[in-house]
């Protein structure tokens, strides 16, 4: 059971995510942000769920969707702001930008700009943590349409049979940029797939937090104690574009309209509220606090410096 | 003539190409409904549908196999792979399977396929988004590789790209897909094979690839103010490498400089350059000079001091000349 | 029901291909042969099962161990020998070697040095048909150890979701070169990976040709009538090295010895007998008409030419 | 000293740097028991078990994808991939997150992977067993190359590549497998990044890579019997560089030929020779002459007229000496 404390910090990671993103929305929409960016806007509940039950020492891998799940495992706002504004104070030196965040003090081992890049690479993660008896587990994000790269497969299939202590999570939107899961693939639970590697796989409504949480849970104890991967499937719905900006010409204005009913945030908020948890007001507050925390991650990306051009040079090289 | 963007010249090619043979297919992620990411397939799913427009899941080897497999039996698929950087992912498709099945069945396949892919920087899109990789398709025997810097030339490589008999990598430039050109209202063509001069000088040839085409035209206009007239030589085909072009503008000028927005080590100037120094060394007055990307990944953040340009190119330009 | 004549063809095919790479071993022993070869002595049944229920327009894409599959598509044996010595009457002009061959005549495709690198060909082969709506099913074979790379996966998937008229048959020997399939994977059964896909799995005694037969039937039924591929596992027995010289450090001599014991042309001869469809005499006959063909066969292959240097500049391009 | 072959000198780096650090790792397919296929591992298994030799399933991609997560965490794997050409299955592994991890994170992650990988053709393996691709990964930022063509370097070269803290992709030569040279019986290593002076001489430089070394010393060889006098650089290193030992060779001679196995267009030779020419064309006295395999696959049966040999090169000095 998730204790009241818990719950609290559930629906902190659930809104925090949610406001930063809008706020993304907003100042890439005011071409602030150089390159192009991708939100989780309604898929919340699942970095809150799988993130909020993982230690500081754990490792996230995280996709190009990947702000949620980056902030979810702690990663500090400010600097993850001035990465995304391309500035000198961001984690990776503004080299990164949105696509790329990562944060070694975290545990955000950073996100892929190839979809399935990163699954060999999480592997590789847990692997060390095996090799060096590292009381870990690495939690790896990835799309519903990244199923079906080989190297979902191949990552797949290695880590079932070492036995690593890692947890595949896909956070299935249903969609694979402009084309709906039903046209790309025959399978709809892609947890399924788990069985082709000796693999536990189970699929939650990912947008019930508690639900995520539960699940995630037991696939995270489950690797630490050294009973192998799980293929963790949560479904949810991406209420955007693809990119920002995208026109979503495929798909309807009721269908946009209609995925937004499933808003976990909502759900949540409804039963912290019924059961009692939470009023009116400490919403509030935490809207504020928020708030206030967003503008200041502004502030500190907007005042940190662009890099200066000799920084093109470094890092190549060790 | 009409004015038409790069991206709506790819386009039209595709239409007309499918409109005319019934054996051209489009194959890759997103290439119905909105027509793929940047939009280079748009309308063909409403004109030709589901059979010939065919979205897949993101799979790309399985994309690049699906278009050699149909094409060994005399399809004529054109595939698209999102960004050039995303090759990576199928190369053993591309290098080991479409250029060498003709040779290593003794001739028994022909392969018309056509792999669409953008490449190139300048939109912020990071170091897995913005890659030119024409050398490495460039060293591979079997493969034809077209780069086209305009949209006349965009729309008529892409048909003599889906005619041609030969596995053929197409790269177009992401950054230049909005840029506009004029093209004829008439069908046309243009050869594989052809480098084309872009802009006819006498002091010194510039050659010059895909978006380094227009600033190798941009550092012409801004020498010519010098008094130095350069030639400028699209090379639109890397390979085959139209040799020949490219000789008889060196003859003239006896001065060469090679643009091109890859990484400059190991990038395809190395080749042109060592092409012209075997063959015309006596005719140089000065080394050729390269202008390329330095020797480091693409930063989201530093576009601006990544990418070579125009002043780059003036810049060896000047170089050569006062040599 | 298999009838007579078929059940004949069945041991004709294993005899020869059984017959033929014993030859190939020999004369490979004897230096004869350049670059490397790879024989599927033991796992005849495989071959002859399948092949034999497809028509000549069937087209087969074959491996690296791929004699077998290809003679038992009916691919003319002298043209075929010509080609794993060098040759110039060889089907690709000498240039492919054993690794390599292919005859459009007989549909054979052509086989792969890369390991799982047909997969996605033999999908757009099948995919030609279906667009032309020919009546026509396409078959690709590979290995245990070839499940494992990304491209089955990604030629699985998409051939599952557009349906194609296409066959994939595992020719499970229990070996990826040096390495038994315990320690490379975790699933026995590799047939249980189709329903990844939404696809039918069967995994059947590679080594009892009736089985293969009736099944690979049933596969080629159903992918004719438009009623999707069939991942088709056959279980076999390598019981060379992975190539011709293979030392076989890794397994022990009576292990060796051993795999003997499934011998299918044994098996199947020990039918035919009982059932009295053959009779001892017979069965020397076509051990002596194979025997003939061989010699031909060899013949053949070493009269022919060595290409001229010219060859090598030819078929780059179209 | 002794005597060793190439494949054994690199099975004792292997020893010795495993014995030395329990952070380097072997993974691979069939790393474990018979060694590979070419044995380049045999003994690890018995000697450090099976935790430090990891055998895997036929999956480039995930041996790469392992080598590159467990080397973020301060691992030092030494990845085998069985034959140079499967570099593609795994191409986007190697080149858009192994080379970009560390520049693309700010200098997050130090990633000491070497990927070993054998090229080369003349064992009659045909066309998708014999490529030299050390071009491809040459132009790649981020990554080292490096190519052995002696059992001294191989071994000198494989210790300091694991001992280096970045993605180094290590080419043997699987047609040197079996040559023999002299290596010290104490502990050695060869630098990465330094050419060296295999034969010295004044009239030419031949600059040459991997199993061409050999050919350019037996040319050489045949050369001073007519009174010229080659000096042979070995590159041993690919990326990064040595300009300065070649240009120091060809101040002397001011003649240079470049051979290696890969196809010559737009292979390394084609960079030698730009750069040289850029840098010193008034020191030259003849063109830069490239010497490589022609534009076509390497084919099953035709290897002996496909691979470059001591007499091309030979010729191409000739060629420059009566320039
Ligand atoms: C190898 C590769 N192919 C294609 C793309 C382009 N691309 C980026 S995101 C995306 C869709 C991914 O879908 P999914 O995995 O479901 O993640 P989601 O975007 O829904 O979070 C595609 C096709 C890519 N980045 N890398
Ligand atoms: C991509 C790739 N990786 C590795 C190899 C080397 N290799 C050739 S055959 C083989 C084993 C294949 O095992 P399996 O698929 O079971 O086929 P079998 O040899 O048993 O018939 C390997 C690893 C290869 N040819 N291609
Ligand atoms: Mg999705
Ligand atoms: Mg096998």
């Amino acid at each position: 059971m998730v204790n009241k404390e818990e719950l609290l910090r559930l629906l902190y990671l659930m809104v925090k995510v949610r406001r930063v993103e809008e706020c993304l929305v907003d100042i890439f929409s005011q071409g602030k942000i150089p390159g192009f960016i991708h939100v989780g806007i309604g898929q919340e509940a699942v970095s809150a769920g799988v993130c909020s039950c993982l230690r500081e020492r754990d490792v996230v891998f995280t996709t190009h969707r990947g702000h949620g799940q980056a902030l979810a495992k702690g990663i500090d706002l400010n600097r993850f702001m001035a990465e995304i504004y391309g500035r000198r104070d961001g984690f990776c030196k503004g080299k990164a930008g949105s696509m790329h965040i990562a944060s070694r003090e975290a545990g955000v081992a950073g996100s892929n700009g190839i979809v399935g890049g990163g699954l060999p690479i999480a592997v590789g993660n847990a692997f060390a943590a095996q090799y060096r008896n590292e009381d870990r587990v690495t939690v790896c994000f990835f799309g519903d349409g990244a199923s079906n790269e080989g190297t979902f497969h191949e990552s797949l299939n290695l880590a079932a049979l070492w036995n690593l202590p890692v947890v595949f999570c896909c956070e299935n939107n249903g969609w694979a940029q402009f084309t709906p899961q039903k046209v790309y693939m025959k399978l709809q639970n892609i947890s399924k797939r788990a069985e082709s590697y000796g693999m536990i796989g189970v699929t939650v409504d990912g947008d019930d937090v508690l639900m995520v949480r539960e699940e995630a849970e037991k696939a995270v104890e489950r690797a630490i104690r050294g009973m192998g991967p799980t293929l963790l499937e949560c479904k949810t719905h991406r209420w955007l574009g693809h990119y920002v900006g995208d026109p979503q010409k495929y798909r309807t204005t009721e269908e946009v309209e209609e995925v937004r009913k499933f808003d976990p945030i909502i759900r949540f908020q409804k039963y912290l509220l019924e059961n009692k948890h939470v009023d009116r007001q400490y919403l509030d507050g935490l809207e504020a606090g928020i708030k206030m925390e967003i503008e200041e991650a502004l502030a500190f990306a907007e005042n940190s410096p662009i890099a200066p051009a000799e920084e093109l040079f470094t890092d190549v090289y060790a | 003539m009409r004015e038409t963007r790069y991206i709506r010249a790819i386009a039209e090619a595709l239409h007309e190409e499918m409109a005319r043979d019934e054996d051209v297919f489009v194959v890759g992620e997103d290439v119905g409904g909105p027509g793929g990411a940047f939009s280079a397939t748009k309308g063909l799913m409403e004109a030709y549908g589901e059979r010939r427009v065919r979205d897949t899941p993101i799979s790309e080897s399985a994309i690049i196999g699906l278009a050699i497999g149909a094409a060994a039996e005399g399809l004529r698929p054109v595939a698209e792979v999102m960004f050039a950087d995303f090759l990576t992912v199928c190369m053993d498709q591309l290098v080991n399977q479409m250029a060498k099945t003709r040779y290593m069945f003794g001739g028994m396949y022909t392969l018309p396929v056509v792999v669409r892919a953008p490449g190139g920087a300048g939109l912020n899109a990071g170091p897995q988004h913005s890659q030119s990789l024409e050398a490495w398709f460039a060293h591979v025997p079997g493969l034809k590789v077209v780069s086209p810097a305009t949209p006349y030339d965009a729309k008529g490589l892409l048909k003599s790209s889906i005619r041609d008999d030969n596995p053929v990598i197409f790269l177009e430039h992401k950054a230049l897909y909005g840029s506009k050109g004029e093209i004829p209202d008439e069908e046309y063509l243009v050869p594989l094979g052809k480098a084309d001069v872009k802009r006819i000088g006498k002091d010194v040839t510039v050659v010059a690839a895909s978006r380094m085409v227009h600033e190798a035209l941009d550092a012409a206009k801004d020498l010519s103010k010098d008094g130095i007239e350069a030639e400028v030589i699209d090379l639109r085909t890397i390979t085959p490498l139209d040799r020949e072009t490219i000789f008889t503008s060196v003859e003239k000028t006896s001065r060469l400089v090679v643009a091109h927005e890859a990484v400059k080590a190991f990038g395809i100037g190395a080749e042109i350059s060592a092409m012209v120094t075997e063959e015309m060394l006596d005719h140089l007055d000065a080394p050729v000079l390269r202008v390329g990307a330095p020797f480091v990944p693409v930063p989201f953040n530093l576009e601006r001091y990544y990418l070579p340009n125009a002043r780059d190119i003036a810049a060896a330009v000047r170089r050569v000349m006062e040599y």
